[in-house]
């Protein structure tokens, strides 16, 4: 019998539901339509960019790591997309392909602080960030590149009010998760997030896991950058600044069920935090809130809603006694085993008896 | 016993030394076990038992010495690397992730793949034949492990180095959580192994099933070779004398003279929460309790809802006759009560704090005002307990087990308690530093403090308690006097004997 | 000769690093030598370095206080607004500022304690709650700077002293505030906090309200926070900017003074020291005219390389074990006096002694 | 780091002003050094209506009756330019509403995200229900699709402060520019310094071209006079201002301060205070900080102005081309510094405003004048 737990991942979709329902009566008071095309592209759109950077930053968070350099790769990636691309389509192929290299080339980098020198997650990726500030600061001012429209369409166009750019977004957090559940990569970096010690005892090497993540999460940035380029036509060195993607994909992921700590944790969970994050987002902006206060409100919205799991999702024994107990329940199991246990037992009491001899 | 005397050593080690921070732990073994053969390895605590097993399994480094596998030397940096060999590991410590269901930790480090990626339902399948193979049915392999209690992680852990297709399997303390029933099984499984040529290295402090299992022991001391010899050849006697240095007359210390059974000083009436129910009982002063059952009877629940961990929600409580309501570890403290937890990693101590400041961490929890005074005990106490320990600077993770649990003795002594619950207080330590237990208990009953013991070793039950009482099932189903066969206090574990029809003497039921 | 051993040790990295940017300072601008110009220097730091001595006690229970920077603006407001050109609100104004601190750190303790809230979240929360708080109660700006009276604690201090020219009050406080934070990791509260880092569990099991226990180490990082503030707003003015960014900063200090994220282990003096070595660091690329668009870059290689380097020296270190002088660790240990230590565990020596 | 004579720590340098010429638009420089000393037209006491050398376009297509709903894309009020500039926008709307020309306006704040900006832009295009978009770009170029979609609706489209690179809207309202403040505040400089002479530049962030085109401006004519300049960003952060000073005059004396603007300027100035050096001539802001410091110290200053009036000017702009009024296709404001000869005037009139307000804030006339900026109320 499968013990009933209540998964992190369901709790984060009620609090969506609770936050959709909140949020369509806020709305309907002011005379509009929650529902509607527009506001649902609005809300998706929201959910395109934080949802990429969460995806990656789930993978390292998994593995008990962190990735504060995303805005700066996120910047970079708009800036080389832009700049390569430079508004010929053609460019496009060579554009993404670099990009995603140099993305990943960071990433690595991330991971070999992390995992060769030791450095932890925090620092690692905040030295690294201020590198690439320091970077962008030096070899770009102000918004460059020519994104061509072809590549502009990805993040204009959609199938009803469903952007095309969310699409691709679940996508690629199906793949995660596939990838996450059915491969020894994923499987390894759970283990190496949840104890790198007992990891490396069972057998696992335990850094290429966590390199795996690091650059994982900065191709999503890039991904994230390159979405942003199409989104903006050009190339920018603080589009990743001016969404604070890197606090706010951690409160999304920490939101979506995912341990800081590492080992648990699912994607579909840091999904689930981005929308939520989204869809409070844009009910304020239907409700014209004072921008400061928005900021109070999520504050506020972001721990209270991880308050909701948090202590239940902390790992409790079975209850004996009292509703859901063993004893009360019904736990089919423990109940079968009980004959075979008494039976065994007894049968030791004989043996052991006749044993007994043997010691002083 | 099919001694394989004459085969050829399938893994050996020579000239094996090991220091950490200097200090030599290892000086100079010379090790080997030869196919289908249980080979025991025994120490005190902190002989470098596991020490030794981690550099075979590629764990740490020697300093020097060479390991040879089938004949060619070895130079494993890695378990995984030892694995790929079937060199396999039980470690001392559970290597095993809460959050991961029991057969994603069975074969963590090598999934079974279909099509490169992993096949979980073959997994699933293979880890239940593997757990039917022991003879275990409750487990569901798809259970998170951290929803199991200690010894279905043990049983766990066991079948995680089964899974293997191995050369060579050590087991460091495999049965250290495991109650008789499933050591019988386990005993079933390696000798099975052993029939198939497997080589065992048993690393155990129950005397009992080294004798029992293995065909030849090697003794460890101060990380020094003492002895190897044919199991035929050493008797209880001479392998205690080798390991400790000095022969131990009895193995539990009689009660100490003029200890006299007093007033009741802890009494529950009725008293249950989620995990128990219906208790109660009364500890007198200078009275051991023993309290015995199966794996998951809800002993240490019991010895927890008492100390305020998970608080009773049902029945009274009185101390010293006041009646006394106990809803957190801190109001147990103040009520005199002290609990030498199961878990002494995770409950007992802070590994990477000294063991100075282990030893004050209850006066400074609960009587920070007396922190000072107590500071000039910690010596005095530490050496009554007789821990080595390179200083009080010294780090605990860096000591031995039974020196930990020493350090836990000391830190719930310098509190002066007046009745002390023990959970499993002989789990994983040598005959030396148990012996030393048992004398603390008994110098504590003498003082009129009144004890309460857990054990899931019978004979440490019945040598050590005034009075049994037996849990089953959540709830006490008996009490027994001293002395009391096993079979009787199995029969009440079991359910299959209630001997609370027959007439009792009150105290409980 | 062991004060050099120390400096090569991984715990002292901190300290090297801050002799060496020290010296390259003084070299590129030999007036840096100068006592009164010394002890500019330090007024400058104090904030950070007040900072970090609290963000130390969040770091070493295991947990992270990413509001302090939000709360030193919020602070810094307060003063603004509250105090304006009246001398005489000055300390109640101050009292009131302890006071709202204490209950921001408060509530992000019992959020973090009671509700079981990731306190990196909790206090993520709490940076946007607050600044968005302050700038909503004052559309944005301040209204000006408080009375001179309540800058003087941070701009002012007692000039014409002999040798030294001028003493920032900044120094003192500072000293008085580092000198608290060492008795307290002494105290129970401190040891237990440590503890906490380690393993909360076998605290709980000890009989300590853990809750509380942690809950006070918020509060001891928020009032950093608020003195911080105090100083800030002497010395640099009231501004919505002002403690912009000084969660990373501390951190970033703490963390380069060898303090282990997660907790369990960490030295308060050497967490200031982080703090000196920060500052050092971007006055270093001040004096040398490092262009400004390099300068975040630079600062980012020297974080990683001076946590890389305590983290690869300390795994080395314990491989190799000991080769340091045995004198260290004769003081009163206990059992067999196996001449084990190395500089490391003499600074731990230092904070382990004497309660 | 302009002049490569300076320091070897500085040879990189001549790399760095090859990327100053990137802000550097010559073409723009002399359009905005030109329209300096343009004569504005329109009402002298309105400054907010008034525009230089306006070319102007028939709006007559878009007239019509009755109360409109005003759509407000804004980049952000996280500055306390922004904040002033939006508190005035709110009471103009005000005063529009009572004379029965907008119904309301409805508003988007993106935060200073370009991002958001555009799915703000975007949503009021799908379920606004706008009559007129008034945009305020975060960025010139990221924003130039979703005006152009606002533009596709026929609806008027007007967009203020940072521009965009189309010119299908209406009108582009804004002042002089950045060039024009860095000739200013330069020329300033130069005048009441010597050849040799050092100053310290407080710039805020990079990258943003309005800021950059101060920089850009300055930068050259320094160079030109051979003014040595280092430049700093700072965050507009004053702790860091004063650290920045503070080592400037441990290496040296400084004659010189140039900022990007007026926030942080009084810590700068303590700076001096504080090491006891002489106090430098410096161009800040029309922040009343700055203004009230530049008084109590009485040092050589001039604030440069990026118009704040601006804020009222899109409207206005709405009203008129409703009533089908020409409007200036390019409508530029007028942007004059506010010397010393004019600082007691200012002070005087913007009395009992907080530091972080603007003295040409041009809002005297409007309803809620002066309690609503003196309590900073913001909607
Ligand atoms: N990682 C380590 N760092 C420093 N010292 C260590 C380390 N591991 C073990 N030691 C020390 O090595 C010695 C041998 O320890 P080991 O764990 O091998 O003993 P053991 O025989 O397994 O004892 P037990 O029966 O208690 O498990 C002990 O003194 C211990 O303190
Ligand atoms: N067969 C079972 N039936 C019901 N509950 C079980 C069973 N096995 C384990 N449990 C769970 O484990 C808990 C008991 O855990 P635990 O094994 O710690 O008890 P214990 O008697 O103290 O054993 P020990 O201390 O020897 O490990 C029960 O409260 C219950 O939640
Ligand atoms: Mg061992
Ligand atoms: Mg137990």
């Amino acid at each position: 019998m499968k013990r009933i737990r209540i998964d992190s991942t369901v709790i984060v979709l009620g609090i969506l539901i609770l936050a959709l329902i909140i949020g369509a009566i806020l709305v309907a008071t002011v005379g509009r339509n929650f529902f509607s095309a527009g506001n649902v592209r609005d809300i998706l759109t929201g959910m395109s960019v934080l949802g990429l950077v969460a995806i990656g930053q789930t993978l390292v968070v998994l593995g008990a790591s962190l990735d504060l350099s995303v805005t700066y790769v996120i910047s970079l990636s708009s800036l080389l997309a832009a700049t390569i691309m430079n508004g010929s389509p053609g460019n496009i192929p060579a554009a993404v392909a670099v990009t995603l290299l140099v993305c990943a080339g960071i990433g690595l980098v991330n991971g070999l602080i992390v995992t060769v020198l030791k450095v932890n997650g925090f620092i690692a990726t905040l030295g690294v960030g201020l590198i690439l500030q320091g970077i962008l600061n030096t070899n770009f001012e102000g918004s460059s590149g020519n994104v061509p429209w072809e590549f502009q369409l990805i993040g204009a166009t959609g199938v009803g009010p469903i952007p095309v750019s969310t699409i691709i977004m679940i996508a690629l957090a199906a793949v995660v998760w596939f990838l996450l559940n059915r491969t020894r990569t994923g499987a390894h970096l759970y283990a190496v997030g949840g104890d790198p010690e007992i990891a490396r005892l069972s057998g696992v090497r335990t850094r290429p896991p966590l390199i795996a993540a690091h650059v994982l999460c900065s191709v999503f940035a890039g991904l994230a950058g390159l979405l942003l380029a199409s989104r903006l036509g050009v190339g920018s060195p603080t589009v990743g600044q001016q969404g604070g993607y890197a606090l706010l994909s951690i409160a999304a992921v920490v939101l979506g069920g995912t341990l800081l700590l590492g080992g648990r944790g699912s994607i579909w969970g840091a999904i689930g935090g981005v929308a939520i994050l989204a869809v409070v987002d844009s009910v304020m902006s239907v409700m014209q809130v004072n921008p400061f206060l928005k900021d109070v409100v999520r504050g506020v919205v972001i721990v209270a809603a991880v308050a909701v799991y948090s202590r239940r999702a902390i790992v409790r024994r079975r209850p004996r006694f009292g509703p859901g107990g063993t004893r009360t329940g019904g736990d089919d199991a423990a109940k079968a085993a009980e004959p075979e246990m008494a039976a065994a037992a007894s049968e030791l009491a004989d043996t052991s008896s006749a044993a007994e001899g043997g010691r002083s | 016993m099919t001694a394989a005397v004459d085969t050829q050593a399938v893994l050996e080690v020579s000239g094996i030394r090991k220091s950490f921070f200097g200090v030599e732990v290892l000086k100079g073994i010379d090790f080997d076990v030869r196919p289908g053969e249980v080979h025991g390895l025994v120490g005190e605590n902190g002989a470098g038992k596991s020490t030794l097993m981690k550099i075979i399994a590629g764990v740490q480094p020697a300093d020097e010495g060479a390991v040879r596998y089938r004949g060619d030397e070895v130079h494993h940096t890695h378990p995984r690397q030892a694995m790929d060999d079937g060199i396999v590991t039980v470690f001392q410590e559970f290597t095993l992730l809460p959050e991961r269901t029991v057969a994603q930790n069975v074969y963590l480090g090598r999934e079974p793949r279909r099509g490169g990626f992993v096949d979980r339902r073959a997994m699933v399948t293979r880890t239940a034949e593997l757990l039917a193979d022991l003879g275990v049915s409750f487990i569901d392999p798809q259970a998170r492990v951290g929803s199991l209690t200690v010894a279905e992680q043990q049983i766990v852990e066991i079948v995680k180095a089964l899974s293997f297709d191995a050369q060579v399997i050590s087991m460091d303390e495999p049965t250290a959580a495991l109650s008789d029933r499933e050591v019988e099984l386990l005993y079933a499984i390696i000798r099975r192994l052993t029939s198939r040529g497997v080589a065992v290295i048993y690393v155990s402090h129950r005397l009992k099933e080294i004798f029992d299992l293995c065909d030849r022991i090697t003794i460890l001391k101060d990380g020094a070779l003492v002895s190897t010899d044919a199991t035929a050849d050493l008797t209880t006697d001479e392998l205690v004398r080798r390991m400790v240095g000095r022969s131990i007359q009895s193995y539990f210390p009689d009660a100490v003279d003029g200890t006299v059974v007093g007033e009741p000083r802890l009494e529950l009436e009725g008293c249950g929460n989620a995990f128990v129910d219906e208790v109660s009982l009364s500890l007198r002063a200078g009275e051991i309790v023993g309290i015995a059952g199966l794996q998951g009877s809800g002993r240490t629940e019991l010895v927890e809802g008492i100390f305020g961990i998970d608080p009773f929600v049902r029945g009274s409580m009185r101390v010293d006759g006041a009646s006394t309501r106990i809803t957190s570890a801190r109001a147990a403290v103040r009520a005199g009560l002290a609990l030498v937890s199961e878990d002494r990693k995770a409950q007992g101590l802070a590994l990477g704090q000294s063991v100075l400041d282990n030893s004050l961490l209850v006066i400074r929890s609960v009587f920070s005002a007396r922190t000072s005074s107590s500071r000039r005990e910690v010596p005095g106490v530490l050496s009554s307990l007789e821990i080595s320990s390179r200083g009080l600077d010294q780090e605990v993770r860096f000591l031995s087990g039974g020196n930990q649990q020493k350090v836990v003795l000391a830190k719930w002594l310098l509190t002066q308690p007046q009745i002390v619950l023990f959970d499993e207080p002989t789990r994983g330590i040598d005959v030396g530093a148990k012996y030393a237990v048992y004398q603390l208990m008994r110098d504590l009953a003498a003082q009129g403090k009144a004890v309460l013991m857990v054990s899931s070793e019978l004979p440490e039950v019945i040598g050590m308690s005034d009075r049994i009482l037996v849990m089953h099932d959540g709830e006490l189903v008996a009490e027994l006097p001293a002395g009391s066969a096993e079979h009787e206090i199995l029969g009440a574990a079991t359910g299959a004997i209630h001997p609370h029809d027959e007439a009792t003497d009150g105290g409980a039921r | 000769m062991n004060a050099l051993r120390t400096l090569v040790s991984p715990r002292g990295a901190v300290f090297l690093l801050l002799v060496i940017l020290l010296v390259a300072v003084t070299i590129l601008n030999p007036s840096f030598a100068e006592p009164g110009q010394f002890m500019r220097f330090i007024q400058r730091v104090a904030p950070i370095a007040i900072v970090a001595i609290g963000q130390y006690f969040v770091i070493i229970a295991g947990e992270f206080d990413l509001s302090q920077g939000s709360l030193i603006t919020a602070q810094v407001i307060i003063a603004g607004n509250l105090v304006g050109q009246d001398d005489s609100r000055t300390i109640p104004v101050l009292l009131l500022m302890v006071v709202f601190g204490a209950i921001v750190g408060l509530v992000n303790g019992v959020i973090t304690t009671v509700l079981k809230v990731p306190s990196f979240i909790v206090t993520l929360g709490m940076m946007l709650a607050l600044l968005g708080g302050v700038m909503w109660w004052t559309g944005g700006a301040a209204t000006g700077n408080p009375a001179d009276s309540f800058r003087e604690i941070g701009r002012g201090g007692i000039r014409d002293v002999p040798l030294l020219e001028f003493i920032p009050w900044a120094v003192f406080i500072l000293i008085g505030w580092l000198a608290l934070g060492i008795w307290i990791t002494k105290r129970p509260l401190g040891k237990l906090l440590i503890a906490v880092g380690d393993n909360a569990t076998a605290v709980d099991f000890a009989g300590a309200r853990s809750a509380w226990v942690t809950t006070r180490a918020f509060m001891i990082s928020s009032l950093s926070a608020t003195l911080s503030a105090v100083l800030l707003v002497g010395y640099a003015g009231v501004h919505p900017s002002v403690g912009r960014g000084y969660e990373f900063v501390a951190i970033t200090a703490v963390v380069l003074g060898g303090v282990v994220l997660g907790g369990g282990r960490g030295w308060i003096v050497a967490a200031a020291a982080g703090a000196f070595a920060l500052e050092a660091l971007f006055m270093l690329l001040n004096i040398a005219g490092v262009p400004s668009t390099l300068r975040d870059a630079v600062q980012g290689v020297i974080i990683i390389a001076a946590v890389a380097y305590s983290a690869v020296a300390f795994r080395a270190r314990r491989r190799r074990g000991p080769q340091t002088s045995p004198d260290l660790s004769a003081s009163e240990t206990a059992g067999p006096a196996e001449p084990v230590s190395t500089a490391t565990t003499r600074t731990i020596h230092t904070e382990t002694r004497g309660d | 780091t302009t002049d490569p004579s300076v320091a070897p720590a500085e040879s990189d340098s001549p790399d760095e002003s090859a990327e100053t010429t990137e802000w550097f638009d010559q073409e723009l420089f002399d359009k905005q050094m030109e329209e300096r000393g343009v004569e504005p037209q329109g009402p002298a006491d309105e400054p907010y209506l008034q525009h230089i050398n306006a070319e102007m376009v028939d709006t007559s297509a878009f007239t019509s009756e009755g109360a409109k709903k005003a759509c407000f894309a804004n980049a952000s009020i996280s500055n306390p330019w922004r904040q002033t500039g939006w508190i005035t926008m709110n009471e103009q709307l005000k005063s529009l509403q009572e004379a029965g020309a907008i119904s309301e306006m409805e508003t988007r704040d993106a935060q200073d995200s370009d991002d958001t900006q555009i799915a703000d832009i975007d949503y009021f295009i799908a379920e606004g229900g706008c009559d007129v978009f008034l945009i305020s770009p975060n960025s010139t170029a990221a924003m130039t699709p979703a005006v152009e979609r606002a533009c596709e609706t026929g609806k008027p489209v007007i967009v203020f402060d940072r521009g965009v690179n189309t010119d299908c809207p209406v009108t582009f309202i804004h002042p002089i520019g950045g060039f024009a403040w860095g000739i200013d505040t330069a020329e300033f400089l130069i005048d009441n310094l010597e050849e040799g002479d050092k100053v310290v530049a407080l710039r805020i962030l990079p990258g943003v071209d309005v800021l950059e085109h101060r920089w850009a401006a300055a930068e050259k004519l320094f160079d030109e006079a051979g003014i040595e300049a280092v430049d700093y960003f700072t965050g507009a952060d004053p702790a860091e201002i004063k650290s920045i000073i503070s080592d400037e005059l441990a290496k040296g004396d400084v004659q010189g301060i140039w900022m990007d603007a007026g926030d942080g300027a009084v810590a700068a100035i303590e700076a001096f205070e504080d090491a006891g050096a002489d106090y430098p001539v410096m161009t800040g802001e029309d922040e009343m900080s700055f203004l009230r410091k530049w008084k109590e110290t009485g040092l050589t200053g001039l604030a440069p102005v990026y118009s704040n009036f601006q804020w009222r000017t899109p409207l206005l702009a709405a009203q008129m081309v409703f009533a089908g009024e020409e409007v200036p296709k390019e409508w530029v404001l007028p942007q004059k510094p506010i010397t010393e000869a004019e600082l007691d005037d200012y002070l005087e009139a913007n009395d009992g405003m907080p530091d972080g307000h603007y003295a040409k804030f041009g809002g005297e006339n409007l309803p809620g004048y002066p309690t609503v900026w003196q309590e900073r109320q913001i909607p």
